[in-house]
């Protein structure tokens, strides 16, 4: 088999500036999701039941479709509904509505985790409902969301392999044109999976760091 | 060892390919068809060996043709100087020259030079991509190009009206074009310089019986008219096509 | 003119098909003990939390000092909601204790008491958190302010909670078996520092368990069994001579064992 | 679109069902092996585990996929595609599962295993019918959750060869040129699978006994 | 010879650097009801699980029935750990109840009882179940067999724990705090039981805040406090003329609340 480390260095730029934009999407996309989601976990939690029926439907439509399908029925038939957006907003917009679904999953049983009693506590001494979500609700249950967020973050990561679809110039689409040019797949590949498996290893130490320093603020019943 | 052999003694010549490259290869009504189907056919034939195919998409297909999963490869693919400096070419199949691909109507095309000042969309990393910017450095204002994962995408963003026009090579947008009659229209004639379409295989000694056996039974299939026949089935036209390409243009 | 500190009329309280409280009438008097007695399921939590205005009634009203909490009846008989400002000025008088203590756990003692001073009474600060030092004083915990819930004790938990209560200077404080989940000695700690309130004259509702509390600290016992008050009195009437046949047997698990005590 | 094209890409998604359940299945005994290898305390058997999970964790799927199906015949295993994809797909998703169960472990009440202890079960009896009962149950909801992303995870086996809904639709739209028609199709029929699997998560979950408290 | 049910012998039990047990010497008569009370804190719980072996002791020896359990001290004073097999032959003459019940959620009542039967005893389902739903009957659960844990009332769940420890004919049972989770009212179906269980002669011993039970049921009474046994004798002594002054303090909380139940 043969595999020229060459092909791979020949390329270091433009592969940086892939690894670059695969980084940024993830990151600002997967903040976006996080904050959009807990805006819709509030929304089903405290807007009522029509609310949360509805938005329970997006949410379960999001999850049960591959983003791949989503991702290319908003951008390429967008247009036709008037709906024409460039490659990388798009790409933005679509990660961090399509982790917004996950996100909201999760916040909902973060809420649904911290026992009612403390947040009566707090209607009680008189705080208003945004007051018992800020200052109760999401320190409280941040212990409890920081696995399965950070767990999730990585797989947005894995997501924004698909965006090449719609010409966004990540990382998986600069490798794979690399391979594709040259006919040097295995090269390619090999560095794509390099690439993954220490940016999802540091996002996991990383979560295991805040994790300790988080610990402290454990339930002390329920 | 000697691959030839192998396959002889097995009976079946394994093809790899990607069933997502009209007319070449695809899936019309559920049925694996088009020009490779065909021509891998008759090379059966002429190696009187049966034909396995193995359906990847593109990008798992050569690990899989170094892993030894298949023989050779359909596709096809262009054939370049840097595609070469890796893998073995057949004699060419048909023509790669690009032409372009516009909306049904657009009047505002009707020569490839008036592609000047527009957007255009051609594959990521494909031959074409730079058979177009050489084409495009030639006209007087820029060419916005942009480069698709796959001209699926390309087509549905030029349905959509992001783009101006698709550059590929004829035989493909010619299909695109019968298909989606009053969707898309080609614009004739190709341009740029020459290049050529042929199927690829490992560049090994082990390999090289078996592709000096296709090669020997694609010039026949050529010489006696087949290859001209099931070009015209597939394209509607014929094509010239050298019996070896030595020095690519790309 | 006076108002009774609570005064709970006709109250209804429903949850899906069925009536936990039946046409409530109730008056707590302002600066006594009252307590609530009565076996499990009888509806005790829930007349208090509808009190606190944790639930809202189904029909029914309850005023605060003389003002109208949650729900108005029009002269036709349909109900209005108070605006929730309005009705948050009206609950600031009452402070609520809860069996499972309700701290949070991400602030200290410190923090737990001192929040509702930082942004509902908008206190600075430093303002916030000297009077929330003053109240943990009160219940005798000035040296674990700095702690979290889940490095205290149960019985410095509910006095936490209190303290937590009392930093609003509420009129009216509610508590609702705030001993049961504590251990007897951790219960002695806990009912202390209800008796020093009771004895400054804060006006207090007590739903407990602890009939001797009841009995010693309590002004005005109420007894609910199923969603009823089946009997209403101080103390003496129905520790001495209870003419419920439903609280006499009630009473006798009590006594029973406590009588064994003394053996 | 016509009728024709809309069973072709039913008949694919036989395929997505088909491995997805497969590998649920075959991912979801490994993961107990792994969690047990997590949760033994034991250098030799936790540190294999974590390099086992990190890998399957980090690296893409794809890669994954393309190293069985091309790797193993190197080592003399010539496996087919839909073995291969098999394989890849169970082994990613063991990796997952398992980290679910370790936590779903950890999570049974030590109170029981006490209990359990003081009537004389062994250690293998409270892991049987104790331990694992229990952790299953809390980790049920997490299995319909990744049965669901494994559902759409599946579409990458179409690198190795198998012609699953998501490749099926690929291969339509290169043919026909019609890719809105056809993938919104093909989401309709994940949506409805997926919906279906929720829903049966869901009416399994209710008709399990209770949770620990 | 007869020896006592359980024997206790210069018991220490450390946490880490912490000393919970402090030479504890004590034996527990056979057929009788031995109480153990004491702050909270002081090494109840601990002294109950290491005499059900949930516990190592870090030395001293525990015998049950005249067999040593654990650990064995051998000339050398060196500690040598009894096989396991012979542990839990030992042990399966123990049976011991939870505070928290800790039924196995995923099991009937019918289930927690005959699970062991099954598995331990290798009984057969039928015989299992048969000699399973006798323990229910005698708990006054029948009717409740078929219920999951989650399914029964707190009072419930309590009994379906006594008679899961019961099916297995222990010589002992062990009961740490069995009462505290539940309320009062439904604390009377669990004493209930246990009064029953000691009038028919099983050797019991109870970890116990309910000082009522432990005055009229227990015929021996240890106090303790800081990980020491302070006082041991029977109910009388301990209740009439508490000589040590720390067990005189621990009593009046709630002698206090106990005489104002009679006020
Ligand atoms: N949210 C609810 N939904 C339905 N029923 C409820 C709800 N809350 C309470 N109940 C029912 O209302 C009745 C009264 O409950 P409540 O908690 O007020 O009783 P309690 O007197 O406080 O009992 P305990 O002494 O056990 O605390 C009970 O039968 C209970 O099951
Ligand atoms: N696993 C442990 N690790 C460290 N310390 C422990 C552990 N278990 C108990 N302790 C400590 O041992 C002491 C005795 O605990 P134990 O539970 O036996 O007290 P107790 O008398 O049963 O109290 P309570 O009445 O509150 O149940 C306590 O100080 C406790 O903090
Ligand atoms: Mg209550
Ligand atoms: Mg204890």
């Amino acid at each position: 088999m043969t595999f020229d480390i060459n092909v791979i260095l020949d390329q270091l730029p433009a592969i940086t500036r892939g690894a670059g934009v695969t980084i940024l999407i993830w990151i600002v996309g997967t903040i976006a999701a996080a904050i959009l989601g807990f805006f819709v976990a509030v929304g089903r939690r405290f807007g009522g039941m029509l609310l949360d029926k509805a938005l329970g439907f997006v949410v379960a439509v999001l999850r049960g479709t591959p983003f791949l399908i989503q991702i290319f029925l908003v951008y390429y038939g967008g247009p036709f509904i008037g709906l024409s957006l460039d490659p990388l907003p798009a790409g933005l917009i679509g990660i961090s509505i399509y982790g917004a679904a996950y996100y909201s999953e999760i916040f909902r049983s973060g809420f649904m985790a911290v026992p009612k009693g403390h947040i009566e506590a707090g209607e009680c001494v008189g705080l208003t409902q945004w007051q018992i979500i800020r200052r109760i609700l999401l320190p409280e249950m941040t212990m409890l969301v920081l696995p399965p967020s950070l767990n999730m973050a990585v797989l947005l990561m894995k997501e924004t392999a698909v965006l090449s679809i719609i010409t966004v110039g990540e990382l998986t689409a600069t490798l794979s044109a690399i391979g594709a040019q040259q006919y040097a797949f295995v090269e390619a590949l090999s560095a794509l999976a390099l690439f993954y498996w220490v940016l999802v290893e540091i996002t996991g130490r990383l979560g295991r760091l805040v994790e300790t320093k988080y610990a402290r603020f454990r339930f002390h019943n329920a | 060892a000697d691959t030839l052999a192998a396959v002889k003694e097995a009976g079946t010549l394994k093809v790899g390919t990607e069933t997502a490259f009209a007319p070449f290869d695809f899936i019309d009504a559920g049925e694996h068809a088009g020009l490779n189907v065909d021509l891998f056919a008759e090379i059966g034939k002429e190696l009187s060996v049966k034909i396995e195919w193995v359906a990847l998409p593109w990008d798992g297909v050569f690990p899989a043709l170094e892993a030894g999963k298949f023989d050779v490869v359909a596709g096809p693919a262009t054939i370049t100087k840097k595609r070469m400096e890796r893998y073995r070419f057949t004699p060419p199949i048909a023509e790669a020259t690009i032409a372009i691909l516009k909306k049904a109507g657009d009047t505002t095309i009707s020569k490839p030079d008036d592609i000047a000042g527009k957007t255009i969309g051609v594959g990521k990393a494909t031959s074409q991509l730079d058979q177009l910017k050489e084409f495009a450095a030639m006209l007087p204002s820029k060419v916005d190009v942009r480069e698709y994962p796959a001209f699926t995408e390309s087509y549905a963003d030029l349905a959509a009206g992001r783009i101006a026009g698709v550059a590929n090579s004829l035989p493909n947008i010619a299909f695109v074009a019968k298909q989606r009659e009053g969707t898309f229209e080609v614009v004739l004639p190709p341009f740029g310089k020459k290049s050529y379409f042929g199927f690829i295989g490992l560049k090994d000694a082990d390999h090289a019986p078996l592709m000096d056996a296709i090669d020997a039974a694609l010039l026949k299939i050529k010489a006696d008219g087949r290859m001209a026949e099931l070009q015209k089935k597939w394209f509607g036209a014929t094509f010239e096509t050298p019996d070896a390409v030595k020095d690519p243009a790309f | 003119m006076t108002f009774p500190a609570i005064a709970v009329k006709n109250l209804v309280k429903k949850f899906g098909d069925t009536t936990v409280l039946q046409n409530i009438d109730l008056e707590i008097p302002q600066g006594q003990v009252s307590c609530l007695i009565g076996p499990s399921g009888s509806g005790k939590s829930t007349l208090l939390r509808c009190m606190a205005f944790l639930e809202e009634a189904t029909s029914g009203t309850i005023t605060v000092n003389g003002e109208i909490l949650g729900f108005t009846e029009n002269t036709k008989g349909l109900r209005e909601r108070v605006a929730p400002a309005a009705n948050r000025a009206i609950r600031a008088q009452v402070g609520m204790v809860f069996q499972q203590f309700n701290l949070w756990p991400h602030m200290t003692a410190l923090g737990n008491v001192s929040e509702a001073l930082k942004t509902v009474r908008k206190m600075s600060r430093k303002d916030a958190e000297e009077r929330a030092m003053a109240q943990l004083v009160k219940v005798g915990l000035e040296a674990r302010a700095g702690h979290y819930p889940s490095q205290l004790s149960g019985g410095q938990q509910q006095r936490v909670a209190i303290a937590r209560a009392l930093a609003l200077k509420p009129k009216i404080m509610l508590f609702d078996e705030p001993t049961s989940s504590l251990d007897p000695e951790l219960t002695g700690e806990v009912l202390n520092v209800m008796r020093d309130l009771a004895t400054e004259g804060m006006t207090m509702v007590v739903v407990s368990h602890e009939i001797g509390f009841a009995a010693t600290v309590g002004q005005q016992i109420a007894f609910l069994d199923h969603g009823k008050i089946v009997f209403t009195g101080p103390p003496k009437e129905v520790f001495r001579k209870p003419r419920n046949a439903r609280l006499e047997q009630f009473l006798d698990t009590y006594l029973d064992r406590g009588a064994s005590m003394l053996l | 679109m016509s009728i024709k094209l809309f069973e072709l890409l039913l008949y694919a998604s036989i395929y997505t069902v088909l491995i997805s359940v497969v590998s649920i299945l075959i991912g979801f005994a490994i993961a107990i092996f792994l969690s047990g290898m997590l949760l033994s305390r034991r250098t030799v058997f936790v540190v294999p585990a974590q390099i086992f999970i990190s890998f399957f964790r980090g690296v893409p799927l794809l890669v994954q996929l393309l190293l069985i199906y091309n790797m193993l015949p190197a080592i003399g295993l010539n496996v087919p595609s839909i073995v291969a994809a098999i394989i890849g797909l169970s082994l990613c998703t063991a990796a997952y599962q398992a980290e679910n169960m370790r936590g779903g472990f950890a999570s049974v009440p030590v109170g029981l295993v006490e209990s359990a202890e003081m009537v004389g079960l062994t250690s293998g009896q409270i892991f049987r019918r104790i331990k694992a009962p229990i952790a299953l149950r809390l980790t049920f909801p997490a299995l319909v959750n990744e049965a669901i992303l494994i559902l759409k995870a599946s579409s990458l086996v179409s690198v190795v060869g198998v012609v699953e809904l998501t490749r099926m639709a690929q291969d339509l739209a290169g043919s026909t040129f019609l890719p809105l028609q056809i993938f919104a199709a093909a989401g309709l029929i994940y949506l409805a699978i997926n919906w279906m699997v929720a829903l049966s998560g869901d009416i399994i979950e209710r008709s399990l006994p209770g949770l620990p408290r």
